[in-house]
């Protein structure tokens, strides 16, 4: 039913959704903390510096990740002279593209969720012995749940969905960077639509049963409010 | 040995037939990644470990081998490109001037002028024919990012008729369906499209190889089959 | 072996300016009007403020000095917060074992299952908090301070929400405990009789000032009050328990000055305990009464005469043998008995009003 | 003029049943344990749980029945919760407004500043709820009610986070606004003095069910009262003023079988006025008492002897000349004394310790 | 120095980004708001379902929501036999389009702070004589206001930059449906790199400037915390 070129372009896609998807959790946590709690003005400046790579079209920051990441950029030429290959055309290069292009719809509702969270339970929670980390997963991870699940799903569907930056960086090196999306196209532009279908609608399939399980399984939790 | 081939999105479907024969023929793997030529222009310039390059242009191979970047020797025009004006319902287009004149359709799909090379075709038809500025005057004239999301306007039938590739409306038996007018070479300059090895190819042999085998009847044969002209 | 702190915290409206001493056993209670910084001391103590000119040294280990701060969460202290602040995500199993589970097992010197059955929270483990009612929600968020085995614990209002037998239970256990463990107790009350019964130290705080400070017995006998005090003004006296009558349920106290009698403890004999003496639940007579109710007469002499909060009363000051009284009658008796320092008279105090467990 | 009830509210470990007949004015005070399902009554008068099994009527109209369900905003009521409940995005300005606003002007019958500055919140206006003490939210939260100028008052435990002056300055405060509105008020609060000032009707619950229920004067002399309430039992008397004495500044009440002796009142001879008498403050003497400070004595029959909470103790109850009594005694004094049933005895009554403002 | 062209790719860029944005906080709030308080089962597929626009590449969304507002379509169809056009390569359908594509970034949001809100605020209000929708407007929406914002930012940024979905319906007719993104591309494309660079430059300026006073603005307002 899927051509191997197309299954490997699935497990491509679903790997690089993943591993930015954490990545990004990840790295952005201490800074949605920092966004969420700080009272310097700086904050307004980093709040809005977060959502530009939204704003220009995917193609075309992904042209800009280009210059960057290629031999000739400051990132890809720094680590070309220190003697280890650039970043364009790879998948570690791809993971980077994709981070930066779903930063936004990580930072939103992690800083969202932070602002929420308050401070009168991590007081309880330092009273009670707990240091900065454990209150970090004791306290504020349990009650910004839906914060990081929001994060996580919007960025690896984004990821799943996402062409332009991919195709501008990554290059469509079946194996390596063709994602699943770019398969669709690649069906579309051959005009080889049923396959096209087909892909696209495994594609929807698939991530359709992982957020019926995602959200399944939030189903379980507590959910908790403001003055209840 | 494998060859890493970048190829101008209207040619992939038709450079796939090639591929699977040559491949079949000579054992070597032929890895084809796609896109607009304009990107793919980005990609190589910034490092993009392709070794050949298959634009839709003229341009961007002659900029390539101007920067240092093709080998001038390897460049050629493989095929010429053939636009026609396409509708996938039946219609008269018997006198295409009268019907691009008229009201028997709301809008009319063509690729960009400003990127897209059929695009520049179509708009000199239609200046030709004296009927851009009205067209776009009302705005009637929807501009697809490349010649396939025309394809896929009109097909969907949002755009009544519009300027396609010949390669993309004939099918495998060569038939076209829907109606059709392809325009005489005389109204716009030509689409042509060519192939540069790039300097940086890995096995310049194996690549040339190709390269020749491209040029080789049975190749030029799929080609034309598939809705372009090969000049000789 | 004592507290030492000095609190600065300007908020505008509201300054706390105040220097204490704590004594590193025992309950002190901080009692104060609405709004007078009761809780901000108690956050200033646990680190939740960090301000500076704070000052903060417990039992000679420096908390907090001018570039030193001690981390909350390194502060060996329970803090039941005035609003039950239970963690809402978690069950009240999970939010008893939070604290206790952070402690190391060699430290633990509260067990579980005693408070939890103390508390009154045996069939509530499963619930989350928002299936608690109000008083539930309290009792399990003293539970979860307790169960830290704290060496120094801060209660801000912790029995506010409860009702008269819920406290009845629970205040002999914290009495218990706070003895057991030999830690010092910062207790935020409104109730005066809490307060006598709880605490050995009074702190009375009036707009971010320490109005009064001392030792519960001395402080409470004091005449010069604020008014707030006055209308609960009494003694507290030291007993010791020196005769069982087990045919009318009684016992007799011993102290200096005299006894008084009240229902039987359990108590043995020579066990020492703490008795309240409200200042309107003693009367003052001439004569020894005979054919009455009220069981114990003293003989006392007086030692001092004060207005109390309205002028129908005053606050007799009265010393039988050295344990201070504090009597409240009205004026008019004050006339009628010619009640004047250095007069002896008979204090008649009713048993059943004696504080007592 | 009734407020008919009927609840049912199934929790599981938790089940309220009861069956609610409250007097269409005056305060009813809701008494009874943690847990017991107070908080949940109030609910389920105010709306807020909706449930099969509810009947509800106030005053003839229904507001729950079967299939018919008066929405929350539409009934005129004020409800206190047990927590503040502040609107945390709202200055204190805001959340007073939120309710005054969304009455018409024409059924607005509380004063905003007189509200504010009784409820001393004229320096908080500006502020936002978690700049504020647990006291002052609380008194926030009961102004933000009081200023809908509510048909029904439900008050859950309104006063247990504030100070006894402030209590006493509440008070007053509001038995005058429930006076002057004359609107019934459901009250939920676990301090008997609390509840023996304001209340005209008492409802007792355990677990879920009413325990007692009646006039505030005759439940509090039922000697059959739980356990729970024994401590604090005592009797409420309907009397007049009917002399003052400015030398002394007293005020002499009488009622049918006696009169008292309390604090200079302000209000004018002919006044009716509530006094609380604990039994715990009532002594009995078989002859006049002489040269004693306690100023009350009054002649009254035993009526009946009950046990109290302890052994030690038995609850003695009187009559004079109509007027109910209770006396908290030693078992010990009930022998000498060979108090009886039908015995004619004097009550002593401290005067100090009559509840009365 | 912008084409009279780019400007007014510019202008209807923002018209569409403003629009879209407006309609989608309108329409998502009540399933958002029933997202967030349902108990039915059925919350799980709705909640998946909504994120399903995410996960197709753009142009592939596009061509299946060309299909169904074409004369051909299910909707595009039934307007046509009720004798209005269909919304192929129009304005309406180009909004159409953005909301559909914008869809998962409002709706996630907005059920997180409705969640978050919690039922006391709500029943403090209705004791306060304040109707379901007062109560809505008063309390919910100050207390989900950080909500509102990240779904509007979000939904108005996502829209300037996406092309994809809107070059496939929109059909990127000057004046009435080009936006500024594809302007950018087709610089890049046409290897004008300087143009590309000038607007590109201007898209993230006119964005920075808007997103600044945004959350500028938004400082002024209290946060509200669980618990606090
Ligand atoms: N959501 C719930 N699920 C299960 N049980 C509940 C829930 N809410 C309340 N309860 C239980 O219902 C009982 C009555 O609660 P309610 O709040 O009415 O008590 P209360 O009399 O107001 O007590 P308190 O004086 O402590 O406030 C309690 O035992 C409580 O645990
Ligand atoms: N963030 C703040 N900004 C300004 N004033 C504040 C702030 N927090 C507290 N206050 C003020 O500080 C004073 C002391 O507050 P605190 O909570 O210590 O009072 P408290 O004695 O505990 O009162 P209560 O008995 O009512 O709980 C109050 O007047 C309060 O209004
Ligand atoms: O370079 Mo193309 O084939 O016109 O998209
Ligand atoms: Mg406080
Ligand atoms: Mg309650």
């Amino acid at each position: 039913m899927l051509s191997p070129q197309d299954a490997t372009a699935l497990w491509v896609t679903f790997r690089l959704a993943l591993i930015s998807t954490a990545i990004l959790l990840v790295l952005c946590t201490p800074l949605a903390w920092w966004l969420a709690h700080t009272r310097s003005r700086g904050r307004v400046v980093v709040e809005a510096l977060v959502m530009l790579p939204l704003v220009l079209p995917p193609t075309v920051l992904g042209f800009y990740l280009l210059l960057l990441l290629g031999p000739r950029g400051w990132v890809g030429g720094t680590l070309e002279s220190l003697g280890f290959n650039h970043l364009a055309f790879t998948f570690t290069g791809l993971v980077i593209g994709s981070m930066i292009y779903s930063l936004p719809f990580v930072m939103q509702p992690l800083t969202n969720a932070f602002q929420t969270t308050g401070r009168r339970m991590l007081e309880v929670a330092a009273t009670l012995r707990a240091s900065p980390v454990d209150r970090f997963f004791s306290v504020v991870m349990p009650l910004a749940r839906r914060g990081f699940l929001t994060a996580a799903v919007l960025s690896f569907a984004h990821t799943l969905g996402e062409f332009g930056v991919i195709i501008m960086i990554g290059g469509n090196i079946p194996g390596e960077t063709q994602v699943a999306s770019i398969a669709i196209y690649d069906h579309v532009e051959a005009m080889d639509y049923a396959s096209a279908h087909r892909l696209a609608l495994i594609l929807v399939l698939l991530s359709f049963a992982l957020l019926l399980v995602v959200y399944g399984l939030n189903r379980r939790f507590k959910v908790v409010g403001i003055g209840q | 040995a494998e060859l890493r081939v970048a190829v101008a999105a209207n040619f992939l479907g038709t450079l796939q037939q090639l591929a699977a024969l040559y491949e079949e023929e000579t054992g070597d793997r032929v890895t084809l990644s796609a896109g607009s030529s304009g990107a793919l222009y980005a990609q190589i310039v910034n490092g993009a470990p392709f070794d050949l390059f298959f634009s839709a242009d003229a341009a961007r191979p002659a900029a390539l081998v101007e920067e240092g970047l093709a080998d001038p020797a390897s460049r050629f025009t493989y095929a010429l490109g053939v636009p026609v004006l396409w509708s996938d319902s039946v219609m008269d287009m018997g006198d295409p001037r009268a019907l691009l004149a008229g009201d028997s359709f709301r809008f009319l799909a063509l690729a960009d002028p400003r990127n897209a090379p059929y695009g520049v075709a179509a708009q000199q038809i239609l200046t030709a024919f004296d009927l851009w500025d009205a067209l776009d005057r009302d705005r009637r004239l929807v501009r697809g990012q490349t010649i396939t999301q025309t394809y896929s306007q009109i097909a969907s039938g949002a755009a009544e008729l519009g300027f396609v590739a010949l390669a993309q409306v004939k099918d495998a038996d060569g038939r076209i369906a829907g109606s059709h007018w392809i325009p005489p070479a005389e109204l716009y300059d030509p689409i042509t499209q060519d192939v540069v090895m790039l300097a940086r190819a890995r096995n310049p042999d194996v690549a040339r190889q190709f390269l020749d085998w491209i040029r080789s009847e049975r190749a030029t044969g799929i080609i034309e089959a598939a809705g372009y002209q090969v000049s000789q | 072996m004592t507290i030492a702190a000095r609190f600065f915290v300007d908020r505008g409206a509201f300054v706390l300016d105040v220097d204490l001493l704590i004594p590193g056993r025992g309950v002190t209670a901080l009692f104060g009007r609405s709004g007078s910084g009761k809780t901000t001391i108690l956050r200033c103590l646990a680190g939740l403020e960090r301000l500076p000119g704070t000052r903060l040294q417990v039992n000679g280990e420096v908390w907090q000095q001018d570039d030193y701060f001690r981390p909350v969460h390194q502060r060996p202290l329970g803090y039941v917060f005035q609003e039950a602040s239970l963690f809402p995500h978690l069950r009240v199993r999970k939010n008893l074992l939070y604290g206790l589970t952070r402690v190391p097992e060699t430290q633990r010197r509260v067990a579980f299952d005693e408070t939890v059955t103390l508390l009154g929270l045996d069939g509530l483990l499963e619930r989350f908090p928002d299936q608690l009612s109000g008083g539930q929600r309290q009792r399990v968020a003293i539970a979860r301070a307790l169960l830290t085995s704290p060496q120094l614990l801060l209660m801000d209002e912790p029995l506010a929400s409860l009702d008269v037998t819920s406290k009845a239970e629970i205040l002999p256990y914290l009495e218990r405990l706070h003895d057991e463990l030999a830690i010092p107790v910062v207790y935020v009350s409104h109730s005066p009789d809490e307060v006598a019964r709880l605490a050995d130290h009074l702190v009375l705080l009036s707009e971010g000032r320490v109005a009064a400070e001392g030792g519960l017995q001395e402080t409470l006998a004091r005449l010069d009050l604020p008014m707030a005090f006055s209308e609960d003004a009494g003694v507290v006296i030291q007993a010791v328990v020196a005769a069982h009558d087990d045919n009318y349920h009684l016992s007799r106290l011993d102290f200096p000055g005299g006894n008084i009698v009240v229902a039987r403890r359990r108590e043995p004999l020579g066990h020492r305990l703490r008795v309240r003496v409200h200042a309107r639940d003693v009367s003052l007579a001439l004569e020894r009464a005979r054919g009455t109710s009220i069981a114990n007469l003293l003989p006392a002499t007086v030692t001092g005469i004060a207005d109390a909060d309205t002028p129908a009363h005053v606050l007799v000051r009265l010393e039988a043998e050295g344990t201070p009284l504090l009597a409240r009658i009205t004026r008019r008796s004050l006339d009628q008995l010619g009640v004047a320092r250095g007069k002896a008279m008979w204090a008649q105090i009713k048993a059943v009003a004696l504080l007592a467990d």
